[in-house]
């Protein structure tokens, strides 16, 4: 049985004695959370973000060269490449030895969605940063003037390819944990964070694309918006207990203003079309969106972790579900 | 590599390309002999030059530790209860636990009731060296690594402190080490055991509670124990993380408990995340020609 | 190191070619992990020892090496303890090599306000002065009704539990044959 | 046991998967209790009642071992007509002295033994010079010859004596005393009864709390009875288990640092008791004594000669002239309070701190303020070497540094890695340690620093030919460091001409052709080998792994086990065989070394008129003793009384539901303002007792300076029930402070359940319980709760009632600085005035 806060703090009033009301009553060790909660800070909730911004603008820019709109292209690599960076310096910052970022490449796992998603991001990383750097073609000597626009544009294709991967495998690393609602989110966050890459690509080309260029980059917002939405609802409402952390505190205010920074892009992106600037709005505002859902989501698991409850009733209502089914209490499935 | 790679029963150090790998060792910590005394704690501490953990009284009991850490590799529970131990499955009727934190509520404060249900739990909690094991399935440089004993090992000299396989553990054992930067947890004395000793905590339990050996023969003796304990009317006895069939493939470190998992912070029904690894990668790739096909849309679709 | 050796050295490469294609054992191992060994079995020296703590006499195992305490451990010879060591006896190598140790004489005067240095030497003639001019001060010959007394009460000791046989035995011997008597341990407490 | 000495738990732990059953009788549920079949929580103080209930049910029932207490103890024995017991005297013995509040324990004697009683005054010297220790390898004198009834039958015989002196001891006095239901009460008796005979032994342990008792000698002769009439005691899986508490506190008892004893457990010569050496050594052996102290001479002698070597002649009585002598009482206690008057001039500490491990801190503290010198020998700067500069006492302005003289030398020690020795653990085992590397700095030895020291002192005292100098310049006193093992020696005693080692104590010799520095280590350097050295590894050897270290006395690893056998020599049983007569080849024989002599057979019979080992019969299984019986009944020796009886502690909350005697009417306190003892008063209204953590060490020198150990009990706390948290609003993990008159302390709570309430004398008795390594040295520092404590010592061996105190406790931190001393003064004023 639950009582509540675990442990009083100093000079606490006799009120803080006073239980909760506990939501289900369950057991547990002075209420000390037993899945430990990442440690990650901040840093890899915004890469979700610069990553996903990555995968976006790279789809961007290829869909634009590949159609001909070239403020497209040139915003799609440009963004690529700057979120490219800024995704590993986030990266290497949060981690507790910096120095040792190679030893990443020591090994490839395909048990370790991280490892996977270093070998991507590498990958994505040499192909961005070649067509990016090719939009400075011009401003470059003879040789490189000329030998460049085909490497940018293969490496702008190459990096296209490898976008959805580089957009979805952060789904799958937060998924792949024991933080109870991460874990029971698997099959709709790669959804959320697809489409999440996709509205904030589409945000990049409303910022920078004329009205005249930007009408895939609206289309691509509704649809990634879409994604984002159906999937972050999914994740809200269908797993029980574990949707609640989604739902409450940090995570949900960060979840709620995501869904309506989207909506109010989505708007935007469609009625604005006309104006430049209500455009450029609603590309900002679909950046925002993607920011604050990664943000919540990430809130969302770490909260669920910092509460026993979220990983003893779920996993005593599976064990209780066994035994009805007559199912042995362990059910050895095999992959 | 066999088929039960990421999930089911499986003998972990061939799968891993021991090829000939020793029999795979492991514990077995008995909680019903354990007397809190924390030699554990210390033996571990001295042999493995863990750093201290704090000066905090946590009002848990004797337990000032709290729990598995970067710098507690062994962690001894006290649990402090009142009224028989309840096996209802769900725990939705558990009898009354004590926090440590009474409440001006709880039952039976007559003096002139005497008290004779009082129990003192104790229990010495530790890596649990799954078989299959989230932390070191995540590790993306390859510094956990599964060992020829069957062991899960944080390689120091590898670890770049990337924090994965913290919330990759079903166990919430595996930690940061906050000055330090890198992961740390039980080795199960790797150098000791590589030298045909005993771990450092095994070697110090007073009572032999920690008993360190042979995977197989501790879940043997681990059998007669709970058998004879049943014998003896300790009806409560029971095994946790001993199930090869288990959701982490059977734990090479496991327990014989007196209550429910989760009165001693354990996962009542732990699961290797990695087990639904391919689901969703399949996720993602589904996810991914989402997002291909959204982006083929919208650039070739009609104006909207 | 060669780039063949480097790159066989990469545990991506012994994936690809060695028995661990998931990478998560054998191909994984650093070079440092593969040469571990436990500490005791390279020692100077191990001595055989008692548990100084409590009163059970657990026998220890000391290893030095280079003059240094590396390790502690219960002596799985001893019938008493079979191995084992309580959390104190545990950590009695933390209690031996302790930076927190005294490890020089400290000396407070008279109305001092701090520590001050002394030599170790210096010390013990001052000790031995003392001790002899207490003695002097407070001897008594003999009782009021004429009997031998043979002492002083102007010094005591107190100590012994936690030391050797041999030790206890000087100390008895050489206060009672300066004549204190007020010579006390823990036995008393 | 579990909570202080894990270790050796583990045969508890064994033996309870083998089927034993385990119960825990404590005032605190602790470790011990969390794996016992039964807990048994009792009222601190209130143990003889408990036991003597057990006393009365065996007796009651008829449940002793009825063939083992009529061969092997003095049940038969019968006792002076003129014995009267507390039943008739409301609490008190014959012979007591008002005045002195001592017992003429003339009366006490069997019958026909009377004029064997004491010289006037001798009790009171006994009691100040804590004789009772003496008794630690031998039993007092008596007489043998003594007229029984073996049929048990005789009003007057011991059994019959205890029978009535236990009448009154029911299962319902017991849970009106003890606060122990009845239910369980008699639930322990019939396990404990049930679980002795020919077939099965009960073991009783206990940690040298039970000696922390203004009755605890008693308490340990109780546990001592029931054993006996149960047939428990020389057997294995028997006896009654002293758990010490320091690595060789039994080695310093046996070579005291003791004011009263020499090796041995030889007395202390008392300037009147013992003015010649005659008299000394007769009061030793008792001429017409029978058993092995009938040698006495031999060991007092060679001692003398180990002590004084050549210059030790028969003309000048060995050098007995040189011993100095006792007048009364100058133990620890006494000490301190000479300090504080300024009697004391110089102090030495030796790996103790009695500013955190002493009771009444405060006096401790104080007298050390007041010495001309100290001298500190410890690894760490424990609270004893800085009371002058940051103690309780500078916080409260009694202590100003720059107004206090003592002069203090910290001298480092060694650590017991960095020397050789024997330490003597509890069982009376010497194991020999190995020095695994030097010291580090000025870090030096206790062997080092007194033989430099006596070294020092004989180099400035030589050529005087004052007679107080000559004992010490005629000292054997080598000029080279000895080695462990060179004291050693000395210590198992050898041949003064050939120099070769004695084989043990019985080839010592009266007429100084022996030398011996501890008779009863004797045979530890057999055949020129470091017996205490021996390792052989116990998996290669039986149960009783007798090549494993060396037990005093003459290896015998458990006492009196000629009792293992019956009067005929045979096992009581094969399951319990132990040590028994072999015929045919003439001897004792079995696993341990027989305590008996070798080829004495069970028949025997001594001679008219025989004294000394002759005396001994064939079935005196307790040759110790002066009549070869375990004493249910002890007719000298002991203070405060021939039987266990209850008192209540010094410092009680109720009053004596048993006797009209409130507290043992003999126990020692100081009579003066500095050392007061709580009076029974409302504003007292709790009982506290103190004990040891398992993470920590007594005072903590060697425990709060370690970060592993300090990080597992890293702050001073109290434990209450949840009953008296509700009580007094006491806030888990919150503060408060504890009052006695003596000081108030402060602690974090700690509300618990393994606290509870006790139903005494119709009404609730709340108990606290303490820990007491705290201080102000070290990593993590707390106050003492030793400072509590007062001084109220046992008449027999004057060791402190730390285990049985009154106090208050409230909410909140203590007042600092000066209000603190107006706190407890205004509560001293209260319990005085009675307006609690």
């Amino acid at each position: 049985m639950s009582r509540g806060s675990p442990r009083g703090g100093r000079g606490r009033g006799r009120g803080g004695d006073r239980p909760m009301v506990p939501p289900a009553e369950f057991r547990s060790y002075y209420g000390r959370p037993i899945v430990r909660p990442p440690v990650w800070h901040h840093d890899i909730a915004a890469y979700l973000f610069t990553g996903g911004l990555a995968a976006g603008s790279a789809l961007l820019a290829a869909g634009g060269d590949a159609t001909g709109r070239p403020a497209l292209r040139r915003a799609g690599r440009v963004t690529a490449l700057g979120a490219l960076v800024a995704s590993t310096y986030f990266l290497i910052n949060d981690l507790g030895r910096p120095a040792r970022f190679h030893h990443m490449l020591r090994v490839a796992k395909p048990t370790s969605p991280m490892s996977m998603g270093t070998w991507i991001l590498s990958a994505f990383g040499a192909a961005a940063g070649v067509s990016a750097v090719a939009e400075a073609a011009p401003l470059l000597p003879g040789p490189l003037r000329r030998l460049l626009p085909p490497l940018g544009t293969a490496g702008q294709y190459g990096a296209a390819v490898l976008a959805p991967a580089l957009a979805t495998y952060t789904a799958v690393l937060l998924a792949d944990t024991a933080t109870p609602s991460w874990h029971a989110a698997y099959p709709e966050l790669p959804l959320i964070f697809g489409g999440s890459a996709l509205a904030s690509g589409a945000g990049v080309g409303l910022i920078a694309a004329p009205p005249s260029e930007a009408g895939p980059a609206r289309r691509m917002a509704v649809l990634g918006a879409a994604f984002e939405l159906y999937g972050a609802h999914r994740v809200e409402t269908t797993k029980g207990i574990l949707s609640e952390p989604y739902t409450r505190g940090r995570a949900g205010r960060w979840l709620r203003a995501g869904r309506a920074l989207t909506v109010l892009g989505v708007a935007g992106a469609v009625l604005g079309r006309r104006s430049r600037v209500v455009s450029a709005l609603s590309g900002a505002s679909l950046l925002a969106a993607s920011l604050a859902t990664r943000f919540g989501v990430f809130d969302g698991g770490v909260a669920s972790a910092a509460d026993p409850k979220y990983t003893v009733i779920p996993q005593r209502e599976r064990l209780a579900r066994r035994a009805e089914d007559g199912q042995p209490v362990r059910d050895p499935r095999a992959t | 590599m066999t088929g039960n790679s990421l999930y089911g029963p499986l003998d972990p150090a061939p799968d891993a390309g021991w090829t000939d790998a020793p029999p795979r060792m492991g514990f077995f910590t008995d909680t019903s002999v354990c007397i809190g005394c924390k030699a554990c704690e210390v033996a571990c501490k001295e042999w493995n030059l863990v750093p201290d953990d704090g000066f905090d009284l946590l009002g848990t009991s004797y337990d000032n530790t709290g729990g598995l850490s970067a710098n507690s590799w062994r962690h001894v529970a006290f649990i402090e209860q009142r009224g028989a131990p309840h096996g209802d499955v769900l725990g939705a009727a558990a009898g009354p636990q004590f926090l440590g934190m009474p409440g001006r509520d709880l039952p039976g404060r007559d003096p002139d009731a005497p008290r004779t249900d009082f129990r003192w739990l104790m229990m010495s909690n530790v890596c649990k060296h799954c078989t299959h094991a989230g932390c070191l399935d995540v590790c993306p440089t390859g510094s956990l690594f599964r060992t020829e004993f069957g062991t899960v090992v944080v390689q120091e000299d590898i670890c770049n402190g990337c924090g994965y396989c913290i919330p990759a553990c079903p166990y919430g054992v595996i930690d940061q080490r906050g000055d330090d930067g890198r992961a740390w947890k039980c080795t199960l004395c790797y150098d000791r055991i590589g030298d045909g000793l005993s771990p450092a905590c095994a070697t110090a339990c007073p009572t032999q509670s920690i008993q360190y050996g042979e995977l197989s023969q501790l879940r043997e003796r681990a059998a007669d124990r709970v058998a004879h304990l049943h014998g003896q009317g300790v009806g409560e006895a029971r095994l946790y993380g001993h199930d090869p069939s288990d959701g982490v493939g059977g734990d090479g470190a496991f327990f014989l408990l007196l209550d429910e998992p989760e009165v001693y912070g354990l996962p009542p029904d732990p699961i290797v995340p990695t087990r639904d690894l391919p689901a969703m990668w399949r996720r993602a790739g589904l996810a991914g020609l989402a997002m291909a096909a959204a982006v083929v849309v919208s650039f070739l679709g009609g104006r909207p | 190191m060669g780039v063949r050796t480097w790159i066989e050295g990469w545990p991506v490469y012994r994936q690809l070619t060695g028995t661990d294609p998931l990478g998560r054992g054998a191909a994984a191992q650093s070079a440092r992990s593969k040469g571990l060994s436990a500490r005791t079995g390279t020692v100077d020296s191990m001595a055989r020892s008692v548990c100084p703590y409590c009163a059970v006499g657990c026998g220890q195992r000391i290893f030095v090496t280079d003059g240094k305490v590396v390790q502690i451990e219960g002596d799985p010879d001893s019938p008493i303890s079979r191995g084992r060591l309580c959390p104190k006896g545990s950590a009695s190598k933390s209690l031996v090599t302790s930076d927190r140790r005294q490890t020089r004489v400290r000396y407070r005067r008279p109305f001092g306000t701090g520590w001050e240095d002394l030599d170790l030497d210096t010390a013990m003639d001052m000790i031995a002065d003392r001790v002899l001019q207490a003695r002097d001060a407070t001897w008594e010959d003999r009782d009021s009704g004429g009997r031998p007394l043979n002492r002083t009460l102007g010094i005591a000791s107190l100590g012994g539990a936690t030391l050797d046989n041999e030790e206890n035995y000087l100390i008895k011997k050489l206060f009672t044959a300066l004549g204190a008597i007020q010579i006390e341990n823990q036995a008393r407490i | 046991m579990a909570e202080a000495h894990p270790v050796g738990f583990q045969y508890v732990v064994e033996a309870k998967n083998r089927g034993a059953r385990v119960i825990h009788v404590d005032p605190r549920f602790t470790r011990t209790s969390a794996l016992a079949h039964t807990y048994v929580p009792m009222r601190a103080g209130a143990d003889i009642a408990f036991l003597g209930g057990v006393i009365n049910y065996i007796l009651a029932n008829e449940k002793d071992f009825r063939e083992y207490v009529v061969a092997y103890t003095n049940a038969s024995m019968i006792v002076g007509e003129d014995f009267q017991d507390t039943e008739d005297l409301d609490g008190l013995f014959s012979g007591f002295d008002p005045d002195l509040r001592v017992y003429d324990q003339s009366t006490w004697q069997y019958a026909g033994q009377g004029d064997v009683g004491q010289p006037e005054g001798a009790a009171h010297a006994d009691r100040e010079t804590a004789s009772g220790l003496e008794q630690e390898s031998h039993g007092p004198p008596v007489p043998a010859d003594v007229p029984r009834d073996p049929t048990l039958q005789h009003p007057r015989c011991v059994y019959q004596i205890l029978r009535r002196h236990y009448a009154r001891y029911t299962p319902e006095v017991v849970e009106r005393v003890c606060g122990v239901p009845r239910d369980q009460f008699l639930e322990v008796c019939a396990a404990w009864t049930a679980n002795s005979g020919r077939e099965r032994t009960t073991a009783l342990v206990y940690s040298v709390g039970w000696t922390q008792h203004s009755v605890g000698v008693q308490y340990i002769r109780a546990g001592a009875i029931i054993q006996l009439l149960l047939g428990n005691m020389g057997r294995p899986g028997g006896g009654v288990m002293a758990l010490r508490g320091h690595a060789s506190i039994q080695g310093s008892t046996d070579i005291p640092t003791l004011f009263n004893l020499l090796p041995g457990y030889l007395p202390m010569p008392h300037h009147r008791q013992h003015e010649t050496f005659r008299q000394w050594v007769d009061a030793i052996r008792h001429p017409e004594q029978q058993g092995f102290w009938a040698n006495a001479e031999a060991y007092a002698v060679s001692l003398l000669k180990a002590y004084w070597g050549d210059a030790a002649r028969p003309e000048n009585d060995w050098g007995y002239g040189w011993l100095p002598r006792l007048t009364g009482d100058h133990g620890t206690y006494q000490q301190v309070l000479d300090m504080i008057d300024g009697r004391i001039k110089g102090y030495f500490l030796l790996g103790q701190n009695p500013a955190v491990g002493s009771a009444h801190g405060k006096a401790q503290r104080l007298g050390m303020a007041n010495l001309d010198w100290l001298v500190v020998r410890d690894l760490f700067e424990i609270e004893s070497a800085t009371f002058w500069k940051d103690g309780p006492e500078v916080a409260t302005g009694e202590i100003v540094p720059e107004r206090c003289r003592t002069e203090v030398f910290l001298m480092p020690a060694a650590s017991h890695a960095e020397k050789e020795g024997t330490f003597t653990q509890t069982q009376r085992l010497l194991q020999w340690r190995e020095k695994a590397l030097d010291p580090p700095g000025d870090c030096r030895s206790e062997l080092w620093f007194f033989h430099h020291l006596g070294r020092l002192v004989r180099e400035r005292l030589a050529g005087s030919t004052r007679p107080r100098d000559q004992g010490i310049l005629n000292l054997t006193w080598p000029d080279e460091e000895p080695s462990g093992e060179d004291v050693l020696r000395e210590i198992n005693g050898f041949d003064v001409v050939t120099g070769e080692p004695v084989p043990n104590f019985t080839a010592l010799k009266a007429d100084g052709s022996t030398a011996c520095g501890c008779w009863i280590y004797s045979g530890v350097f057999q055949d020129g080998v470091n017996q205490a050295a021996r390792r052989k590894p116990g998996s290669e050897q039986d149960w009783v792994a007798r090549e494993w270290g060396w037990a005093w006395p003459s290896d015998r690893r458990t006492l009196y086990n000629r009792a293992s056998a019956d009067p005929e020599g045979r096992p009581w049983s094969e399951r319990k065989k132990y040590v028994w007569w072999d015929p045919d080849a003439g001897e004792w024989t079995g696993y341990d070394v027989p305590d008996f002599e070798k080829n004495k057979p069970p028949g025997y019979r001594p001679p008219d008129g025989a004294t000394g080992v002759e005396a001994i019969s064939g079935d005196d299984a307790f040759i110790m003793q002066g009549d070869g019986k375990g004493w249910l009944y002890a007719p000298s020796g002991l203070i405060d009384g021939p039987l266990p009886a209850h008192y209540e502690p010094a410092e009680s909350t109720v009053r004596n539901p048993l006797y009209g005697r409130q507290a043992n009417p003999t126990h020692k306190v100081y009579d003066r303002a500095d050392s007061p003892i709580n009076p029974r008063s409302a504003v007292y209204p709790y009982v506290f007792t103190t004990s040891r953590l398992t993470e920590h060490h007594t005072a903590g020198g060697m425990s709060r300076q370690l970060a592993y150990l300090s990080e597992l009990q890293p702050e001073m706390f109290v434990e209450v029930s949840p009953e008296l948290a509700t009580e007094r609003g006491l806030e888990h993990r919150g503060w408060a402070h504890i009052v006695t008159t003596r000081a108030a302390i402060e602690a974090r709570v700690m509300v618990t359940d393994r606290l509870r309430p006790l139903r005494v004398d119709g009404r609730v008795v709340h108990q606290i319980w303490l820990p007491y390594h705290w201080g102000g040295q070290g990593l993590v520092t707390g106050d003492s709760a030793n400072d509590l404590i007062g001084i109220a010592l046992d008449p027999n061996v004057l060791i402190q009632e730390s285990k049985a105190g009154t106090c208050d406790i409230r909410p909140g931190r203590r007042p600092t600085g000066g209000d603190l001393l107006a706190y407890v003064e205004q509560y001293r004023r209260r319990a005085e005035n009675n307006d609690g």
